[in-house]
């Protein structure tokens, strides 16, 4: 029975600090296990794709991947709903999938084509999805938490039982408009739930080069936090369950996810100079997120090998697929560089380089 | 009947939130002290520490916060004590608000406010002294506006708090005492004037004098002392400086043949700027003088009282202006 | 033996967070009594007569008065040297006094003379003494956080033996920049000694309505701190000696002085609407810092009631000495508007409201 | 000899921090990543970590230490990694290091560079592409300066190290990996170029074209393609938006009598405006056709490179633009 109750411990215990922490036994079914590997497949695959599509220049400017980090998105969205809001930084391709973001949407817009999520005209950073709240996609470090805070405001003003998940790096982490976003939250008890993705470097700098104190679940000093291993699916969704029920009851709480990414930073970054490859393949072995869960689908006998590889084989078709829709997507429209510029534009006049070439009424 | 910059700007508050549960105020003192300029008071009383809120001495913080209200539907009024420390928080004003409509192709608009006493006051020195209506109307994804009168701050207050867009709306501290002669319908709870659309306060055909905020009150001044001379100027109260509203000012020059631009902030890459650019652009045939720019001087501000008269317009600087783009002439100074 | 130590035990125990607090026993000397009294009198009655000065409108603008903090001001002074630097906040006219400035020259910054030390052209907000190490004076409320940990740095990098003391008060111990400039300065252990003067209020707002942790000696969380009682100047001079030596040797580290301003917070805020008359007479009756002076004066028997009365008088004299003094100081002249706007201008043209009536060359 | 524009740059530092032990760089990733776009390559090395300086990614706590340390006698090398991270820190910028100096009448210099690349690079869309150079040049207190080669890179970056104020330093993303030749002099470390002074790119007597950084290689080919039409531009490197060349550019503009501003940056407020202004205040008479602004679209950043392309200057608008300053038909473009 795909939908019976499993009970699974987390990899490690968590960490805790000003609160009790929730419990090591995970509660999941067969079909949720089956569903994570599958999702996180697809975003891995996704990612990967999306290196060789730079690589033929198809995709330009800044590409964040998110390979590695795949439990955290997964392991948030299975504990919570799409009332609930989530917003992040520019490695946000993987978000936006896990937030029923569609592959094809999500090539076009790294490809800067009509079809994109944000039309072409936002890019790798600039992934939004309104209507199942995730608010981007910011490419300013750190921004996103007061924003997430915002959100977490509207939604208490509201009287709405939600949260938001406000995601942020441990680069970001040293940012004091986080701090002071903080300090508000829990003085307006807001459901603001600021997950620190620790993935230990900010670009080419290790945590602790950035931090002198690196314990971020502990940063938010008088807010209590909890340290998730954020490579393991459960503990993910286990923490967020938690953290969410704690927003909405008293307000603010961290969550810091200690994670990898495989990638170098962006593009430009080999993500080879500051780590040694040593350390990359250790993490792979042994703590990658798609790993552990394809173990427990063995172990609990919930499929072979060989059916998790057609899985794959499908997963890498459905991929392919959706780049070849995506470049089949024309680049958008030239009225589209007036258009959003406001939501009301009165009917201005607005210009090209050359005023008395281009030019366009604001709608 | 008369009524304050300052009344004129609380009935707006109070009726915007009256009209419309999810405008919400936030800011430095604006609860329980009232405002620091008293532009808030009796709101807190009104609608309760729900939908007034007094922050921390946080810009970034707070405005970020604000902007992510704005994303979940909500219509915040953030006040900056003074738009000095809506420097802390640009980052949020420029990429966080201005920008997200566009980047999401429409999915994330951001009905906000931003407003606060802008430019100089009196004796503040160089740190509390500086107008940012260029900084800002440079962004494309803002709105603009700068009011000089009680009409004005009514309706253009309104305007910004129903607009679906990021309005940054700088006052002056210096006009919130003041009063003006205001209509019935000025004083409606539905009144509202047009975001992009200048005023013309003054008609006039020998010479056009642009101006925002508390210059216009001087280009009006100026414009009497020119009148007594024989030249009659028309006055423009440009209201909204992103949009700006090259066809009046361009329709204006036309008629006129002369200009000359007022503000109080830094002169390169200013208002007057702007204008002139835009005259030249659209009107370039129809100038039959050089363009006359009055602005604050360009330094910091000074504190001491004959230092600081010196780094701002005064009257007899556009009087003087005015009369040479009439080409009356004016006897020249020495320099300083 | 007016140099002889004597041993005096601070009003309340130090409050410490993760650092030993110093002894409560401070060694002082009978001069130095005298002088803590002389030189909070002086800084008292120059706030008294700058309220007058204020209300004659010979003074403009903002003016923030520090009576009621000035044990911060001496005490900290007395544990120092001029090498060592200073930079506070908008709330800075005792401060300068402090360091060795001039009632003269501060009354006539003030009223924006020529005699003043920033020649008028500062204002109440921004006087400086840079050949005391006094950098001012600054209006944006935190701003002073970093620029102070900065002046630490050319300490430490042109390898100093000194310390920097950053002034901010219980409102803008709430901005991020802190909180940056405090991690930056833990990572490399900057000389920095970050000093909240915690009067209560910032503005109208009562502490706990602006931090959720008004605990703001433990707020550099991973740094260390001390609360100090404000109001005892020899608990100050203690807790700021034992301060420099642990910045000197290990980095940062947050004091938090327990004080309160008299004053509303500047000249239009009568201070009276967000505090009762009780808790501000009862400050005044039960911690006033100079009446605390005046009492270990006594008990000492290092002079009489009389003897301090003409302290006093004297006192005020010179006070009144010094205004009429700088009301005879003119405004500064006219060519000063373009004067400092740089340090090597080129001798380009500078231009007032009107460039064709007004113009300088740039020195 | 040729050498790059990132060359230049890394020389330069290299060289400054060889003669001035105050002189010292700090940022995010100039270090052990050898700078984000590898400008301060091995200078950790050479100068070990005491005088090159790895931060966390807090660009307001930085840039108030670097300016404290300015206050004390250092002179820092702020690098951001772009210069719209700056606005995180443009407190500092503006009301801690261009004001102090004038505040303090003369005590507290300030001899600081902030540098970075600004404006637009290529597909980074509405965050990452904005230009700074108008807001900066707006304030008195600040010099702002904006190389467009190698030379300029060379001798702008040691001018704006060894200045007593605060110098924003306007690098292009895009410009880095362009080749140069350059002379001996260039090469020399003594060489440095001077502060407020533009440079005639090219000579020619029909039009002047303005432009700074990337925008000048794009004005030199537009004059190529106008010379061949029989248009002879000259054109102007203003190299130092602030001060501004007033001098260098109404001489031309009274022999060429024509005007072609280009920019990368939003116009409103721009640096077009601001020169269209400077001619009309000072050789009204010698123009003999409207000023012509080519700058960027008046929208954020769009990422699609159609769009993109569509958003920033391009050859082809300076030459258009030129032709109609010099009256030769162009044909008029439809609506977007
Ligand atoms: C305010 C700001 N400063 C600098 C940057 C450039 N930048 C982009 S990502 C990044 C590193 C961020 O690291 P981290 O927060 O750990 O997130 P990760 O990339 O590891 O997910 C930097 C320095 C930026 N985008 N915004
Ligand atoms: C960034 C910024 N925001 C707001 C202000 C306006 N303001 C000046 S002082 C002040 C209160 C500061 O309180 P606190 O830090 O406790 O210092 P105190 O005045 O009590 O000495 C405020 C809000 C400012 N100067 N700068
Ligand atoms: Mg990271
Ligand atoms: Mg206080």
């Amino acid at each position: 029975d795909s939908t019976a109750a499993l009970t699974i411990e987390t990899s490690v215990p968590f960490t805790s600090h000003l609160v009790d922490p929730p419990s090591r036994d995970v509660t999941t079914t067969p079909a949720e296990l089956m569903t994570f590997f599958r999702d996180m497949s697809i975003m891995r695959r996704m990612e990967i794709a999306a290196d060789s599509l730079y690589k033929a220049k198809l995709i330009r400017g800044f590409c964040h991947l998110y390979d590695g980090q795949e439990a955290v998105a997964v392991g948030m969205e299975a504990a919570i709903t799409r009332s609930d809001s989530i917003i992040t930084a520019y490695r946000d391709h993987c978000t936006y999938l896990a937030r029923g973001g569609d592959l094809v949407s999500a090539f076009a817009e790294l490809m800067g084509r009509e079809a994109g999520c944000s039309r072409g005209k936002g890019g790798s950073m600039h992934f939004y999805k309104k209507d199942a709240n995730f608010y981007g996609g910011h490419g300013i470090v750190g921004a996103q938490v007061p924003l997430g805070c915002g959100l977490a405001f509207a939604q208490k003003y509201k009287k709405e039982d939600t949260a938001t998940f406000a995601l942020y790096g441990d680069g970001a982490a040293n940012q004091g408009q986080l701090f002071e976003a903080l300090n508000i939250s829990a003085l307006w008890k807001l459901p603001a739930i600021l997950v620190c993705e620790n993935n230990h470097y900010g670009m080419g700098t290790a945590e602790w080069r950035a931090a002198k104190s690196p314990a971020y679940y502990k940063r938010g000093d008088y807010v209590p936090g909890l340290k998730v291993d954020g490579m393991d699916v459960l503990a993910v969704k286990q923490a967020c369950k938690f953290a969410k029920d704690h927003a909405v009851a008293n307000g603010p709480i961290v969550l810091e996810m200690d994670t990898y990414r495989y990638h170098g930073h962006s593009m430009s970054d080999p993500g080879s100079t500051y780590r040694t490859r040593d350390e990359i393949s250790g993490v792979r072995q042994e703590r990658d997120p798609i790993e552990r869960v394809r173990k427990l689908i063995f172990a609990h006998d919930l499929a072979t090998p060989a059916e998790l590889k057609d899985m794959e084989k499908e997963i890498r078709k459905q991929v392919d697929d959706a780049i070849a829709k995506a470049k089949e997507s024309s680049m958008p429209g030239t009225s589209e560089l007036f258009t959003n510029v406001y939501k009301k534009g009165f009917g201005v006049e607005s210009f090209g380089p050359d005023r008395k070439e281009l030019r366009a009424t604001l709608p | 009947k008369e009524i304050t910059v300052r009344e004129a700007l609380n009935s707006s508050l109070d009726e915007e939130m009256s009209a419309d549960p999810s405008v919400f105020l936030m800011g430095e003192e604006v609860g329980e002290y009232q405002g620091a300029y008293k532009i808030s008071k009796g709101l807190l009383d009104k609608y309760g520490p729900d939908r007034v809120l007094d922050t921390p001495i946080t810009e970034a913080g707070f405005t970020g916060i604000g902007v992510g209200a704005a994303y979940h539907g909500l219509r915040p009024i953030v006040e900056f004590m003074t738009f000095n420390f809506s420097m802390q928080a640009i980052d949020h004003i420029i990429n966080s608000a201005a920008k997200s409509n566009y980047m999401s192709a429409g999915q994330i608009s951001v009905p906000i406010v931003f407003r606060g006493p802008n430019g100089a006051a009196a004796g503040v020195g160089a740190q509390h002294s500086q107008c940012y209506a260029a900084w800002y109307a440079h962004v494309p994804g803002l709105k603009v506006l700068a009011p000089y009168s009680a009409e004005d701050a009514r309706g253009l207050l309104k305007a910004a708090i129903r607009d679906p867009d990021p309005v940054v709306f700088l006052e002056n501290e210096l006009l919130y005492g003041e009063s003006f002669p205001v209509s019935d319908e000025v004083l409606d709870s539905s009144f509202c004037l047009p975001i992009g659309k200048a005023k013309i306060e003054r008609q006039g055909k020998d010479v056009t004098i642009t101006a925002f905020s508390k210059m216009v009150g001087y280009a009006l001044q100026a414009a009497d002392i020119l009148a007594k001379e024989g030249i009659s100027a028309e006055v423009i109260n440009l209201r909204s400086i992103r949009p700006l509203d090259r066809a009046a000012i361009n329709a204006s020059v036309r008629k006129t043949n002369r200009l000359v631009t007022v503000e109080e902030g830094f002169p390169q890459h200013g208002i007057g700027a702007e204008i002139c650019m835009a005259v030249v652009e659209d009107s370039f045939e129809y100038l039959d003088a050089p363009v006359e720019r009055i602005a604050g001087a360009d330094v910091p501000m000074p504190y001491a009282a004959n230092l600081e008269r010196m780094a701002v317009p005064q009257v007899e600087d556009i009087v003087r202006a005015a009369k040479r783009a009439c080409y009356r002439a004016v006897p020249m100074a020495a320099a300083a």
